[in-house]
């Protein structure tokens, strides 16, 4: 049999396979997820093993405020998913927009946090072990944070110029995926660093 | 993105994400910007504005929606065919195909049949503790001492003696031990010729006892000392013979003795398995 | 009647050293010149090297069933000239197989478990006699430094280099040495395998091992851990004394340096061009720790841990320029005139 | 139509045939700015290549230093640099790489798919492992050094705290391991994402996962498995610059750090990378095998079971690195088990592929050479790794020529046999040329033998007691025997590689045609043009079995039927 003859593919057939972008972002998560693994493990690891400095019972307030306003952040982001799924464009940008708010608070009274840290307390990242493990892993979230926001605040320019879509709806909710890892790895760190260590 | 084929036309083009020299860009800013660390900081500078360009350009790519470009296709039928036509296949006398489908479950008779066997070989191990030692922790101990901490020259007092360690220990590799070769039982028994239970359960115990005994003074010398090998085989024949009747009869190998050898291994080929249909198969 | 895993260790044994007669070296007793891991020579080394022949011989039996199909499988079943019109039968598994091929395996598995974990805790867990000697080893970059304690009634703890005495040992009467590892900068590795697998050593972690020689004589070694530049040449020598050479090793090292008055210009030049800033000699004012007690450098055979024999043109060529001889290690030309080394060699040549 | 229903069309480009010679200019430009995996994958390859020939002559200027003791070839220093380069080149430069050349060349043909699931994604990995790759080259060129301007790494490849530290590692050669490998590294983590997504949603219909080519299921798994991998070096990495350049105290021993932490958080990474790069040629492998031996492979479910179960296994064993840092005797006695326990579920590939050949018409072409010596020499690899595994004798061997043995028997005598195998197999499918078979044996059986007289030989010296990392040796100590049979070994090699590179690049512009199927397979990529089409595949394919084109050419005996 020489030729290969064609079969018009029946249309009962399905054939449905997970979306690509989230499957790749799901990808993201489980390697960033390792790095953070192994910044944790090194943190909880040196508990009580720094020789001399200040040490996180001494120098550390619990901050409340900060991780209320970072988890209700992703309260928020569902919110504005399950806006652009039913098309309420305004309302999404709304929510998109309160998101944003709530996780530049965070990031802001990180850095009055570590403002005090080391004018007030002196605890730097080279002052003892606490110091180097707490900034590392700390500021390893805070990155991911700025980088995070950075994406919403493009999406939340490309909203406001109308260019996104209810067609966008499922990349959206990538990216807001991305903001949820974001704010699970905060309740991570904020067990460790301010609960166990202290 | 491509397309659906409609019957009978012969050309169509096919989007593809175009090709863009932003993912270089990006790349190479990237490296300058840990390349600066290590030469002079003006470089990261430099990548880190790369990077913004690349990041930028490439974001232009793909949002609102991305850059295609199109390639027009002719179709052509290729051939898919091979000068081996043929497929042979193994043969199985006729006769023997009446007995199909032989469904066997190594794994879950050889687990049964491996738990009868661990249970039936305790009692004379213990019994051996009684005779020879009047204690039925003797034999527990001799198998799992190494748990026992700082068990080291014990006297035969010492293995007399109940260790909770020892007794953990020896659970853990008797059964460990029962359970994987009842699984083996399971898996091989039906592949004996003849007499599986005189093979499976009094030869192979005789031939793993052989063997252990060459090897128990690197295994475990303190055992080696103290062991009754006679003893010992007793314990392994018990559990061949119990393992062997348990497996034989879930598996209903006296009435799969007659099939081939390649039906008793179970192999999966044309001829030997069940066939699905055509439209079984999506 | 000989327990038949001994017979066949044998085998074993002269298959393994038929093979290492490539090298060209008889497999004695006692210490070597080649320090091979087959010629055990204390009790560590020993329980390893009756465990290593158990491994080949299980290893060798799977190899030999294994590449035997293997070569079984590739002559019988290959293709014949002139035979492609037809496909052979397709076998796509069997589940009996598969369990089959899974359970022995594993099987062979606890059995290897078993009998390494025996040895793992006989070696690790040991307890310790009484009658041991301890000692301390200090890995530095890239010398040995051994800290003695109080021996008895015999002086005061002391500092050996590079070259580590312990007592001879029997089976009856053991008097193994015990060495707790600790280093002064980065990873270094205590290998002497004639007397014991290695131990690492490792800053802030301290480890131990230990050895119970059965022959007397020196066994050689070297660090196993990449510790920078002179890593290869960071020798190990362990000499194994009767107890009369130990008692009289001791009791030199214990004595303080002497202070030989003819060569006081040297000892002058030592302490005057920062020799001291590095090195210690007993009983005087040198107490410099980064480099090696020069106390008793006359004792040792050899400088710059095993490298060279110690001579005095050795010695006044190390001290002109460490680097010609060992490139790369921490201690600097220290630019003396010729005079000074002179008179410096004269003073270290009578540091007995 | 009953019978078929697996639509095959590959089909030419129709933008006018060949009509003008593209410039030097635009070629390059194409290759640039090419987001297609094929070329992706290719230069994947032509990178891998080029470092193995880089790393290979490093490999050979140690050879020659060791091949007499108290040898002057090279200074200390730069033979230390130059065991680094070659440790690191050959893992980061020319192992990983080949992960993503086999992935991105050919999952996507085998899955009937247009292309990776990110192609631009796919391009920028690529371009950031090649930049990383050539920064830590610019090393033996840029910077100073512990001893001098312009020195590469020379920490060995484990780049063990504190020497690392900018105490003993003053100068920039280990910066510039820790940030190259850094970069390297995020493309690793692009190039594993990209995998897994492809894989997961972009399969053609009828393709279930089970209906997955073998070798496409094993790149699966190494994509996902990628990701954990070379993360904690990555986290590693950027804890050892926080301490040399902001002051940090990770492994700085005397502020309380510790260089075990460093050790483990290496080894994790480090074992299961080497699985990661052992993968591609248990997929090849599973390809090669049954094609030449004109079988379907035997026990497809349980391979599946087995690639899953020595990825997770293999988390879990890292510590037999570390056997003789002093952890508990607990401790070594748990990774003895762990890594005992991972050798079963690759004796069983072992195991299947054997009976794959069984029962067989073996045909002895190059690939199935290089295939056959893979799995001799991979069980020997396997189980001097299991003797490697046993603690107490680990306490002798390690650091020393055995383990060099060990992990060199499999990373040349597995993975470079087999990614010769590959490259034999897919290259008229790539270029549409065949390769010299006369070429190729004679490049396999020098380097068969060059390879066994390096590796086999080199074990003896490990029992003999010769540590690793050593520029030298001393007369007395009895290895030079060995050190030169081992180092001519290595020069062997050396021709027997030049051999292939010129058998590749002749066969570029004379080899015969090779036409769609020259081996007769039955995996999707056989079924486009040589070389494909940039899109692939003209229609979407539809499958029902994991050998479509065996359904096809024997329409009476499908795999459907049966399996
Ligand atoms: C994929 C991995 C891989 C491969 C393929 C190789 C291949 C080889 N390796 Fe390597 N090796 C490692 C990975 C690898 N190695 C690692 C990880 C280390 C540890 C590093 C460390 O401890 O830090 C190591 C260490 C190592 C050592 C120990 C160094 C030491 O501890 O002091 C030695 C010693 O002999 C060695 C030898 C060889 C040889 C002879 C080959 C041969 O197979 C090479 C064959 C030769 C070629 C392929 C080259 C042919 C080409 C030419 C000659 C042409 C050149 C032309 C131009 C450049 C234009 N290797
Ligand atoms: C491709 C890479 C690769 C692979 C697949 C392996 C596979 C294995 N390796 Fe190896 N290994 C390395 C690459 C690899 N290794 C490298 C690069 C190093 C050194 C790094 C460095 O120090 O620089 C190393 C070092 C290394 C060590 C540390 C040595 C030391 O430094 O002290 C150990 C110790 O356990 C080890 C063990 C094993 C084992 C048990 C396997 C097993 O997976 C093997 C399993 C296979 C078999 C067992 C054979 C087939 C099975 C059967 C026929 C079934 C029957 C068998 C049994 C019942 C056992 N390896
Ligand atoms: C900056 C430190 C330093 C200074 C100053 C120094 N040394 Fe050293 N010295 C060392 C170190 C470190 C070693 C060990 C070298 C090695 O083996 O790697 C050493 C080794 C030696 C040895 C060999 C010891 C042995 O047993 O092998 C001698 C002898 C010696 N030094 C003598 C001197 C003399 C004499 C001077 C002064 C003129 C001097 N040193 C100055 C650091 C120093
Ligand atoms: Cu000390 Cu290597
Ligand atoms: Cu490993």
């Amino acid at each position: 049999m020489n030729a290969i003859p064609l079969v018009a593919t029946s249309p009962e057939q399905e054939w449905h396979l997970p979306y690509k972008g989230r499957i790749g972002m799901y990808g993201l998560i489980i390697a960033e997820s390792a790095i953070f693994t192994i910044f944790v493990i090194a943190y909880i690891y040196y508990i009580g093993k720094s020789l001399y400095g200040p040490t996180p019972q001494q120098v550390l307030d619990v901050p409340i405020v900060n991780t209320i306003c970072l988890l209700s952040s992703s309260i928020t982001i569902f919110l504005s998913e399950r806006a652009i799924e039913r098309n309420n464009l305004k309302t999404f940008g709304l929510w998109w927009a309160a998101t944003i708010a709530l996780g530049a608070i965070f990031l802001i009274g990180t850095g009055i946090e570590w403002h005090k840290l080391i004018y007030h307390d002196g605890l730097t990242i080279s002052t003892n072990l606490f110091g180097t493990t707490f900034y590392s892993l700390v500021g390893l979230h805070a990155t991911h944070v700025v980088v995070g926001l950075i994406m919403l605040t493009i999406v939340l320019l490309f909203t406001l110029t109308g260019h996104v879509k209810h067609e966008h709806s499922e990349r959206v909710q990538v990216l807001a995926l991305y903001w949820h890892f974001v704010d699970a790895v905060w309740v991570v760190v904020f067990t460790v660093v301010y609960i166990v260590g202290r | 993105m491509n397309e659906q084929q409609k019957p009978g036309s012969h050309t169509e083009t096919i989007h593809l994400p175009a090709p863009t020299a932003w993912p270089i860009v990006l790349a190479f800013g990237s490296t300058l910007l840990f390349a600066g660390l290590v030469t002079s900081p003006w470089i990261s500078v430099l990548g880190g504005i790369l990077m913004v360009c690349g990041a930028v350009g490439w974001f232009r790519l793909v949002l609102p929606h991305e850059v295609h470009e199109d390639i027009p296709v002719v179709v052509e039928h290729i051939p898919i065919e091979t000068t081996r036509r043929e497929v042979e296949r193994i043969v199985i006398p006729e006769g023997d195909r009446a007995h199909l489908p032989v469904e066997t479950y190594p794994i879950i008779s050889g687990i049964k049949g491996g738990l009868a066997g661990g249970v039936a070989m305790i009692p004379p191990a213990l019994l051996y503790g009684l005779i020879a030692q009047h204690s039925i922790w003797y034999p527990v101990n001799l198998l799992g001492g190494a748990g026992v901490a700082n068990w080291r020259n014990p006297t035969t007092a010492d293995i007399a003696a109940f260790h909770w360690q020892g007794l953990l220990v020896a659970n853990v590799i008797h059964w460990t031990a029962c359970v994987l070769v009842g699984l083996l039982y399971g898996a091989m028994l039906p592949m004996l010729p003849r007499r599986p239970i005189l093979l499976g359960g009094v030869i192979a115990p005789v031939l793993w006892t052989g063997m252990l005994h060459s090897v128990m003074g690197v295994v475990n010398p303190v055992l080696d000392e103290h062991i009754a090998w006679g003893w010992f085989l007793i314990s392994q024949v018990c559990f061949g013979v119990v393992a062997g009747v348990v497996v034989a009869r879930q598996e209903r190998i006296r009435t799969t003795q007659s099939l081939p050898f390649l039906m008793r291994m179970g192999i999966e080929t044309p001829g030997l398995v069940q066939e699905h249909k055509e439209d079984d198969r999506k | 009647m000989l327990p038949k895993w001994l017979r066949v260790e044998r085998i074993a044994r002269l298959a393994v050293f038929s093979a290492l007669a490539l090298s060209g070296h008889a497999m004695a007793e006692g210490p070597q010149a080649t320090p091979s891991i087959f010629a055990p020579a204390s009790t560590p080394a020993t329980q390893i090297y009756h465990l290593s022949f158990f491994i080949l011989e299980i290893t060798a039996a799977i190899f030999v069933a294994v590449a035997g199909l293997l070569t079984y499988v590739i002559i019988r079943y290959r293709a014949r000239t002139g035979d492609d019109e037809s496909e052979p039968a397709q076998v796509y598994g069997s589940n009996q197989v598969e369990l089959a091929w899974t359970v022995i395996p594993i099987l062979i598995v606890v059995v290897l478990f078993l009998t390494t974990a025996r040895v793992i805790f006989a070696i690790q867990d040991a307890p310790m006699p009484t009658a041991a000697l301890e000692v301390t080893a200090v890995g530095h970059q890239f010398w040995w430094e051994y800290r003695y304690p109080k021996q008895g009634l015999v002086g005061q703890d002391f500092v050996a280099v590079n070259e580590l005495h312990v007592p001879l040992s029997s089976t009856d009467h053991p008097t193994p040495t015990y060495i707790k590892l600790l280093s002064a900068d980065v990873d270094h590795s205590f290998w002497v395998p004639q007397l014991a697998g290695k131990t690492d050593l490792i800053p802030n972690h301290p480890n131990d091992t230990w050895i119970d020689p059965l022959q007397s004589g020196l066994y050689v070694g070297q660090c196993a851990q990449f510790c920078g530049v002179q890593h290869a040449n960071m020798l190990l020598r362990v000499y194994v004394d009767t107890p009369e050479q130990f008692a009289a090793w001791l009791a030199n090292q214990a004595k303080p340096g002497i202070q030989d008055p003819s060569v006081v210009a040297g000892r002058h030049v030592f302490e005057t061009q920062a020799c001291m800033n590095c090195h210690a000699v007993q009983g005087t004012a040198a107490t410099g720790r980064f480099g090696p007690d020069l106390t008793h450098l006359m004792s040792r055979d050899t400088l710059a841990s095993g490298m060279i024999p110690n001579t005095r043109d050795n010695l006044r060529q190390w001290i002109k320029d460490p680097n010609t001889i060992k490139p790369g290690c921490l201690m600097p030309a220290m630019q003396l005139s010729e005079d000074q080394l002179d008179q410096v060699t004269n003073y270290l040549e009578t540091l007995k | 139509m009953a019978d078929q229903t697996l639509p095959i069309h590959g089909a030419l480009d129709l933008t006018p045939p060949r009509e003008r010679e593209h410039t030097l200019l635009e070629t390059l430009h194409s290759w640039v700015t090419t987001v297609d995996h094929k070329k992706l994958g290719l230069m994947y390859m032509m990178m891998s290549i080029f470092f193995l020939l880089v790393g290979g002559a490093e490999a050979i200027f140690i050879r020659i230093q060791l091949a007499v003791p108290n040898n002057h070839f090279v200074s200390p220093q730069t033979f230390n640099r130059l065991f680094t380069m070659h440790g690191t080149t050959m893992v980061f430069l020319v192992g990983m790489p080949l992960v993503f050349a086999w992935a991105n060349y050919i999952v996507p043909l085998q899955i009937g798919a247009r292309d990776m699931a990110f192609p631009r994604l796919n391009a920028f990995s690529f371009w950031l492992t090649l930049f990383g790759g050539l920064f830590l080259y610019y090393s033996f060129i840029g910077g100073p050094g512990l001893y001098g301007t312009g020195s590469a790494p020379d920490v060995t490849w484990w780049a063990y705290a504190p020497l690392t530290l900018k105490a003993f590692s003053p100068g920039h050669a280990t910066d510039y391991w820790a940030l190259a490998l850094i970069v390297t590294g995020f493309g690793t983590i692009g190039g594993g994402i990209n995998i897994i997504a492809t894989v997961i949603s972009m399969r053609c219909k009828g393709m279930t996962l089970m209906r997955m080519p073998l070798f496409s299921w094993v790149m699966f798994v190494d994509g996902a498995f990628v990701l954990i991998v070379i993360t904690p070096l990555t986290a590693s990495q950027v804890m050892l610059l926080i301490d040399r350049y902001l002051g940090g105290h990770f492994f700085d021993t005397q502020a309380g750090g510790s260089a075990t932490v460093w050790m483990h958080f290496f080894w994790i990474f480090g074992h299961p990378e080497v699985y990661v790069l052992v993968f591609p040629a248990f997929a090849i492998a599973s390809e090669v095998i049954q094609v030449f031996s004109r079988k379907a492979l035997f026990g497809y479910p349980a391979m599946v079971a087995a690639i899953i179960g020595i990825a997770f296994v293999s988390v879990s064993v890292w510590a037999h690195h570390m056997f003789t840092i002093g952890m508990t005797s607990a401790g070594n006695a748990f990774f003895v088990l762990s890594t005992e326990l991972v050798g079963i579920p690759t004796g069983i590939k072992i195991f299947n592929w054997l009976a794959t050949m069984w029962g067989g018409k073996i045909r002895f072409a190059t690939p199935m050479l290089f295939a056959i010596a893979f799995l001799f020499q991979f069980l020997c690899a396997g189980l001097t790794g299991i003797m490697l595994s046993i603690a107490p004798w680990n306490w002798q061997l390690h650091g020393s020529y055995f383990v060099i043995a060990h992990f060199h028997y499999i990373l040349v005598g597995a993975i470079v046999f087999m990614v010769f195998s590959g490259i034999y197999y897919w290259f008229p499918k790539a270029t549409g040329r065949m390769m010299s078979e006369t070429l190729g044996k004679w490049h396999f059986w020098l380097f068969f033998i060059g390879f066994h007289l390096t590796f086999d030989t080199m074990h003896f010296v490990g029992f003999e007691g010769m540590p690793r990392w050593i520029y030298t040796y001393p007369a007395d100590r009895g290895w030079q025997n060995i050190n030169l049979v081992v180092s001519i070994g290595g020069l062997i090699q050396g021709i027997a590689v030049l051999i292939f590179a010129y058998n590749l690049i002749s066969s570029l512009f004379k080899g015969k045609i090779a036409g769609n199927d020259p081996w007769d397979a039955w995996t999707l990529e056989w079924a486009t043009t040589s070389p494909p089409p940039v899109y692939n595949f003209a229609t979407d394919p539809v499958v029902r079995s994991w050998r479509p084109l065996w359904d096809l050419k024997h329409p009476e005996n499908p795999d459907w039927k049966y399996d």
